[in-house]
């Protein structure tokens, strides 16, 4: 079983040279701390910035310079920064080649909810469902399990969706699935973690096809 | 040139009633429009719609305007991070209407360019797009947003000139470009207001002609969200 | 009766302090000579450049500095340039305060026709078409007859339309006319000019209310 | 930073094949792609379809591949200047698909930005609405026009880095600017290609994302169709 850091570190495997990268909050934020050194990857912000570095030095914080997290950031040389219509510009124009994010659900037919849980938490969207109703290469990063147990692989959502149709690959601390066909595809399975234990942590439709081999960090 | 300079903040806002919409640039709390917020406290306008990306803190930015019940409605992405904003709005005292980001600013630039509404594939197939018309364009859904109209636009840059000319700082641009000329009047608070002539033509984020007014802003706070820091080895 | 150049000075007096302003080819470019240099006015070119000052001092042409003529320019204090896109989105925001243009006909509905005769002479529209879409206010600038001495001002455009019900003054070299009820309506006669003149240069419904004053340049 | 830098323009014009459209920045001929047009005459690809403002003038610009019959259609605003353009539009040997202006940037914008069309009211009412779907909006009528849909944009910058953000000079921004990002394939050709961090990030005016390749150009000509001078006095 993967801790949040593995799934990120799983998921950095999936990030290919010359790629252009969204990075939701939480585990997908961790992903840009296992990309291989030896790539050209550049990190979008939607909140107008290309080319994201690493936090600042202490001292060296500049409230103008955050990331979609309200992070204080800093930028790499080949940076650029750009307003909020061009930051989707990117998105929606399909020149980010991936986006990372979380859910609270996915469904067999790649539904996705993310953004609201009624009469509970209802944070907003932000730039979620831009960016799942564009990109056409998204991964979610999440735990296979919610707190209570319960699956979050799905065969419908309960809760109001993010987007429609529009999730092809999931990494959770159990295993790497991909969606299609109106099911998901085990690909993968988390070290020590066994078809069984991934068959019973998931609710919707789960294709084994084969021997899953178990992934490799 | 059109000169564009007011002398502060009470200028700037001239015009400026209750039951108004407002357009509020920043993200988070960066780039927000510090001095039209005070101000706008002071005023007292009460039953305004506030269309900006996120509603501020507890006690900085928009949260201000909240803390003292002068919101009606919030049109924005992302309401986090505020309490007394979740409070108001499960009690039903404050409407709120959540937009995609991406819409957000497209509705602003919509507004801007003479749009009058624009195809997203953003909210197709979630309740953002109920009740609105939705379309398919080479096998792909959309969904038809109409452009903001709003009073007054408040937007915060980095350099301004008299004539109006912007230029912001980093990603505090974020939605205050966008917002310049999309509402009925743009106020523009700046922090270093210079002459006309300084700022080099071909380095201007946002063209005075989108902008009514200008003016030095002053006592910025420009306060951190989640200042995070890495230590030196 | 005027020539170019008085046409130009006439309606550099419709110019108002505080107005951003389109040009045209042709007699609309001869306005920016005459407006009182006691107002604050800005000229817009559509080509991406606001705050046009007067042609370069020879040797000091710059390639990449032109207006929509084509013809090299410099630039005021307060100037600032922007690609093709935000351009037009001064215009159809309705940011530009004047629109300045020639004509080859004008309808007493407003229509307008500057871009096309069929089989003859197909240069293109250029931006005229937008610029006559958005304009709340349009002042179009031409001679009151062709060559042929063919009235320009007309009960139906018979060449290809620019825009439709758009324009609300004319300004020509034999008077000043305003479009509303279907019709033109003589404001003024130039210099020297008779009403009855005006009457039988204008093939268009011409409504002529009392006493018309000469104007005054 | 993932570098776009290619050695020179046939490099950066791999691919490049008979019957494509490409996209041209440029007004008139300021700041027009002079390299790729020149690699365009040498490859002599046929066929081809040219979404551009202009169309050059007989012996610069895309005049040089009219002269050489290579253009099967044009797309463009304005095309006057040009006798060798008029002669094959007359003899039908041109297709010309004249659009207005701000139309024709914002089809652009709409290819970069993702948007599948939009509403403008440029043209209502004239030929160039026959047979597109219009719409009222407040009182209002609009056309509804569709995105560009092109293989290659080949756009010219005054000063660009490896990591293909571009920076333009003056007017020569116009078309160059919205066209980047809005073909499956943008090439850009700088007057100063500099190594990625010496540009002010905050002064990039097209973000490398939106280009695939760029390269230093060489022997710009940057000829002026109208040279109007005041004298000295």
């Amino acid at each position: 079983m993967l801790d949040k850091n593995g799934i990120a570190k799983r998921i950095a495997k999936e990030v290919k040279d010359g790629y252009y990268v969204n990075l939701g909050i939480g585990i997908p934020t961790l992903v840009a701390n296992f990309v291989r050194d030896d790539i050209e990857v550049e990190f979008q912000s939607e909140n107008g910035v290309l080319g994201m570095g690493p936090f600042p030095f202490e001292g060296e914080e500049d409230a103008d310079v955050i990331n979609a997290g309200k992070q204080t950031i800093t930028t790499l040389p080949g940076a650029s920064f750009f307003d909020s219509a061009t930051s989707f510009a990117m998105i929606r124009g399909k020149h980010v080649h991936l986006t990372i994010l979380g859910a609270m659900e996915v469904a067999q037919n790649g539904d996705i909810a993310n953004w609201k849980i009624p009469g509970k938490m209802v944070k907003g969207m932000g730039g979620a469902m831009d960016l799942v109703a564009s990109a056409d290469n998204i991964i979610v990063a999440m735990m296979h399990t919610n707190k209570k147990g319960e699956s979050k692989l799905l065969k419908e959502c309960s809760l109001p969706l993010t987007g429609v149709g529009c999730v092809t690959k999931i990494v959770t601390n159990l295993a790497v699935l991909e969606i299609k066909d109106n099911a998901f595809h085990l690909i993968e399975r988390a070290p020590g973690v066994t078809v069984e234990e991934i068959k019973n942590a998931t609710e919707g439709e789960l294709i084994v096809n084969g021997d899953i081999p178990e992934m490799i960090l | 040139m059109i000169n564009k300079k007011v002398n502060n903040v009470t200028e700037a806002l001239k015009g400026v009633k209750s039951n108004m919409t407002f357009m509020l640039g920043g993200f988070g709390l960066s780039g927000i429009p510090e001095n039209a917020i005070a101000e706008l406290v002071k005023l007292n306008v009460r039953n305004v719609t506030c269309i900006s990306n996120n509603a501020g803190v507890d006690d900085f930015g928009l949260g201000l305007l909240l803390q003292n019940k002068q919101i009606k409605k919030m049109i924005s992405s992302y309401v986090g991070e505020n309490d007394e904003f979740e409070r108001q709005m499960l009690s039903g005292e404050l409407e709120v209407e959540l937009t995609p980001q991406g819409t957000l600013a497209e509705k602003c630039r919509a507004a801007q360019a003479g749009f009058p509404a624009f195809y997203t594939p953003a909210g197709f197939g979630t309740e953002v797009a109920e009740g609105k018309e939705t379309r398919e364009f080479d096998g792909k859904m959309y969904v038809l947003e109409p452009a903001f109209k709003a009073d007054f636009a408040f937007v915060k840059a980095w350099k301004g000139d008299e004539a109006g000319n912007l230029i912001f700082k980093g990603t505090a641009r974020n939605f205050n470009a966008n917002m310049c000329g999309a509402a009925k009047i743009t106020v523009a608070e700046v922090e270093e207001l210079v002459p006309a002539g300084e700022l080099d033509p071909n380095q201007i984020h946002i063209p005075g002609i989108f902008i009514q007014r200008i003016f030095q802003g002053n006592n910025y706070e420009k306060r951190i969200e989640q200042r995070t820091v890495r230590q030196r080895n």
